[in-house]
């Protein structure tokens, strides 16, 4: 394993040591237990969006606190939802008397820990919404299982509901909201080399130099299947393909089209990623009337890319180009 | 003598170095179906855990249960941390106050511990799960009370059964946790949390093989 | 060699496809001879600001043509410097009759293909101003030699040029501001693995699992030396150390530290460097008052970093902070 | 026959035959010690000139080594897109008009075309760049000269001593170019661009052995 860090043990630590001092003005770090916040936090009146989830997806959440998006982030280990202190010290440290929106990625860990954090917040008068993000057609979505997995929505969900919160809409219209993203959002990655978890020290699955993983999610774990590489063309096909037929969009219909880097894949194949992405929505009669594209949900240093598309209206279109003051993702400000 | 005070503290004890010698293990079964993060994260709780021992050395089972399980819930995260939390808290509940516990006090810990993981979980049998260890060692703790079985051998029996039931996980398609985002290709793994339980239940029946 | 690509000799061609389309609003594309350049260009009055170089640096330097920084950008085969018709038709295409300032790096390939296109452009009536960034302190400077490689002092010399372009500086005065920013900035850099260029298919060079390259370039080129994996700390002692210990740097003055990932090394780990790289900073008596974190001069896939120091004054300061509107830099805006 | 407009024309496809089958030994010369495109960029712009041919197949070689000049600086790019465009832009000026060349001729068209790659790059001998392959190349020939060697042995011995200058520049430290940013790591291994001039002086003598 080749990582530019101490420990592993450390890691988590030294990156939020890293974060403290990178950017005081928008954040502050809180230790034992961990999570980052907005520095002028707590913000009276305003709804306060906070998230979290393992660490090793940064940007994804610790780079998205700031104004008009997080409020707060708590980052677990590597991979390892963070636990419900972490969820209830940061709910009660920005929360601003108008609730606390809890974004949630549908994890079975995620999911057990931000509700035992809800419970407790709700224990201690503060007023809790909790929303999941279930947004990966790369797993079929069963009553009978833990269901889709949590992915690229989330960025985009968080940005939104962060903007929204920032024009004091309520705690209910903004869990609305995000409940809106999560079910016009979809999702699908894929990977060209497998992770390594730092205190795993190889990496969690082998590929083969001409294989490669489609239907992958963001912790390392194999994809739905494995096959030879294919030209990137082929591969934005295969990725596209269960996005644009599973609902909601329709010919016509405006979209936000979002190609991620895994972490290892660098922009100049993300450009050719989106090239093909934007050739087949468009064909299918999708607007594509905002993008995102970069490294923005990653799996340590992964090579792969992500795709999101996200049905949008005039609100959403309205609530994406709102100022965003974060260390991963700014404009307008 | 009854599973005293000492020898649940010897358990937590012995759950800590099982956990630490197979972090690896659990950590390679994890990344199979799931995230290589399982042996990690039971070694940071049960380190943690050790750590509290000494405040908790005088304190009765229940007090010693429940404290493993906070202990837990605020330092393992994942799936792991909710799940093995909510164990130790429902055990901590069935023996609050107690000093010592028999063989029919054990099952009924284990009942409430395994109901405790259930309706957090909601983990049914055979979704690939610790489940699917549990299930079977509380039953066959229930069988051995029925047939007056001595405690030893009922927590032998208790653990062999979880090993049937850890190992019963292998050709089953996970349908909870993480492994189900595989479908089809999670079948033919052992799962990493049924492996644990097995770990801790084997380490009890080890650690107790003298009580009575 | 896995990568998200079709061709390889396509590569360059498709990413400028996916930027034509994902960017419309900020940036065109032109083909044969390839540049990507402002959507407004020409802007009457204004010195435009133009670089070039090998592609594979992403978002360097397409990703920074935009308000607030570059007017057009000539992107070369991956790692080959353009030619001098690119550079030729770009300088033409955006000239608002205020002069071109080329921002050159130090190559011997860039400099010569540059010269030629500087000479062509004045014969055309076009003022022209060249300025080479040479900023790299893995390389001993020497007058029998190429001298120093332009490394991560680009990227901040095009933001701040860029910014004084906008307040209708002059081209002499922007062209002496980039040569004191290039006076002003030292870089060092390091690889863990090596890049893959796409037409050879093969890594550049071979590192065992255990070693690095310290003194690397961004053009896949062996380091100055090779050495046992250390500890990030370790590591970033040794990049910081010649940085700081080179002029111009004193005890009480500003700073801007700059963490780059060469392309493949994930934000967690550059955290991790810049809180090690901040806390030298400070002990040597320097303020860090700007940083900029994340892949902005990169080197395909290459899995590394470097680090840039720029002294700053209030003029920088000012500039730095302007408005600045790119597919690869934004904010205030 | 001295060298005619045909020979001149099948010396540029010999080049664009040479240069694409060493294609990967040059790229992997510059792997070693540079950035491991000088085979990718003497191939692209050959091959741009071999594109070119049908449009200069009856011009003066003046024309021909022009074009081929003007081609290679906007196709090539990086060190070699200038250095071997203005190698041949000069080559061009002192054949403007021409339809044959003598062995004095071809000695001052190296010459110049040297001066030309001198004065662009500034490389001196021992920098460790092409010009170690061009010199020796260019002084043979004025020693050919000088004896009244035949016109194919003057070939052959100039393609010769590029063949030993390029062989010198192994041990060299490179001063110039991108070897440069190496220092000591540079020595011990041969230059890339000096290979590709030793490969073009090579296929003058191959294609105008029967020239004389
Ligand atoms: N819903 C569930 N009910 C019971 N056990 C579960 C459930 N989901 C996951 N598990 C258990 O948790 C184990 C994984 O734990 P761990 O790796 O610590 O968490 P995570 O999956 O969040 O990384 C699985 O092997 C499985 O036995
Ligand atoms: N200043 C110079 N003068 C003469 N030749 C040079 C000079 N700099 C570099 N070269 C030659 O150019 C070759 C490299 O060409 P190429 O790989 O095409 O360009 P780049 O170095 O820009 O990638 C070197 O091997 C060397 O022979
Ligand atoms: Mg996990
Ligand atoms: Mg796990
Ligand atoms: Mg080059
Ligand atoms: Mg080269």
């Amino acid at each position: 394993m080749k990582k530019l860090i101490n420990q592993a043990a450390d890691v988590v630590r030294e990156e939020l040591e890293g974060i403290a001092v990178a950017h005081p003005d928008l954040v502050k770090v809180h230790y034992d237990p961990s999570f980052v916040y907005r520095a002028d936090a707590p913000i009276k009146g305003k709804v306060a969006v906070i998230s979290g989830g393992g660490s090793g997806h940064e940007p994804m959440h610790g780079g998205f606190v700031g104004l008009g998006m997080l409020d707060a982030a708590c980052p677990g280990a590597v991979f390892t939802s963070p636990t419900p202190d972490q969820m209830l010290e940061a709910t009660k440290k920005v929360d601003g008397g108008a609730g606390v929106l809890h974004i949630v990625k549908n994890y079975t860990g995620d999911i057990m820990n931000f509700e035992m954090a809800a419970d407790l917040a709700r224990g201690d008068g503060i007023e809790v919404e909790a929303v999941v993000i279930d947004d990966d057609v790369a797993v079929k979505d069963s009553l009978y299982t833990a269901g889709r997995r949590g992915v690229g929505t989330t960025v985009l969900a968080e940005k939104i509901c962060g903007a929204a919160a920032e024009q004091r809409r309520s705690l209910k219209e903004v869990a609305d909201l995000c409940r809106k993203v999560n079910g016009w959002g979809r999702s699908m990655g894929m990977a060209l080399t497998s992770c390594t978890v730092p205190h795993v020290g190889k990496p969690t699955f082998d590929l083969p130099e001409d294989e490669m993983e489609i239907g992958i999610g963001i912790h390392g774990e194999p994809g739905r299947m494995r096959m030879k590489v294919k030209p990137a063309d082929e591969i934005v096909e295969m990725l596209m393909e269960p996005i644009i037929t599973d609902i909601p969009y329709k010919p016509g219909e405006e979209v936000l089209l979002f190609v991620n880097s895994m972490g290892g894949t660098p922009q100049i194949e993300l450009y050719i990623v989106y090239r093909k992405a934007y050739e087949i929505a468009t064909k299918k009669g999708l607007k594509v009337v905002r993008n995102l594209i970069g490294p923005y949900i990653t799996s340590l240093e992964m090579a792969g890319t992500s795709i999101t598309m996200l049905k949008m209206d005039e609100d959403l279109k309205k609530l994406w180009d709102a100022p965003v003051k974060t260390p991963g993702l700014r404009w307008g400000i | 003598m009854p599973i005293a005070r000492e020898d649940a503290l010897n358990w937590i004890k012995a759950c800590g170095k099982v956990l630490a010698e197979n972090r690896d293990y659990l950590t390679q079964l994890d990344a199979a179906i799931g995230d290589a993060d399982h042996g990690a994260n039971m070694d940071r709780g049960f380190k943690a855990v050790l750590n509290k021992m000494p405040e908790i050395s005088d304190k009765d089972i229940g007090t010693i249960f429940k404290t493993v399980g906070m202990t837990l819930i605020s330092t393992v995260g994942g799936a792991g941390g909710p799940l093995y939390g909510t164990f130790f808290l429902q055990a901590g509940m069935k023996t609050a106050g107690k000093m010592e516990l028999t063989l029919s006090d054990w099952y009924t810990v284990l009942d409430a511990a395994l109901s405790g993981v259930v309706m957090r979980g909601k983990a049914e049998l055979g979704d690939k799960t610790m489940v699917d260890a549990l299930t079977p060692a509380r039953d066959a703790l229930k069988a051995a009370l029925e047939n007056h079985t001595s405690l030893p051998t009922a927590l032998e029996q208790s653990a062999e059964a979880a090993r049937e039931g850890m190992e019963g996980t292998i050709p089953m398609v996970a349908r909870k946790g993480r492994a189900s985002y595989l479908g089809e290709r999670s079948a033919g793994h052992q799962d990493p949390g049924a492996t644990s339980s097995y770990l801790i239940l084997k380490a009890a029946a080890d650690t107790w093989s003298a009580c009575t």
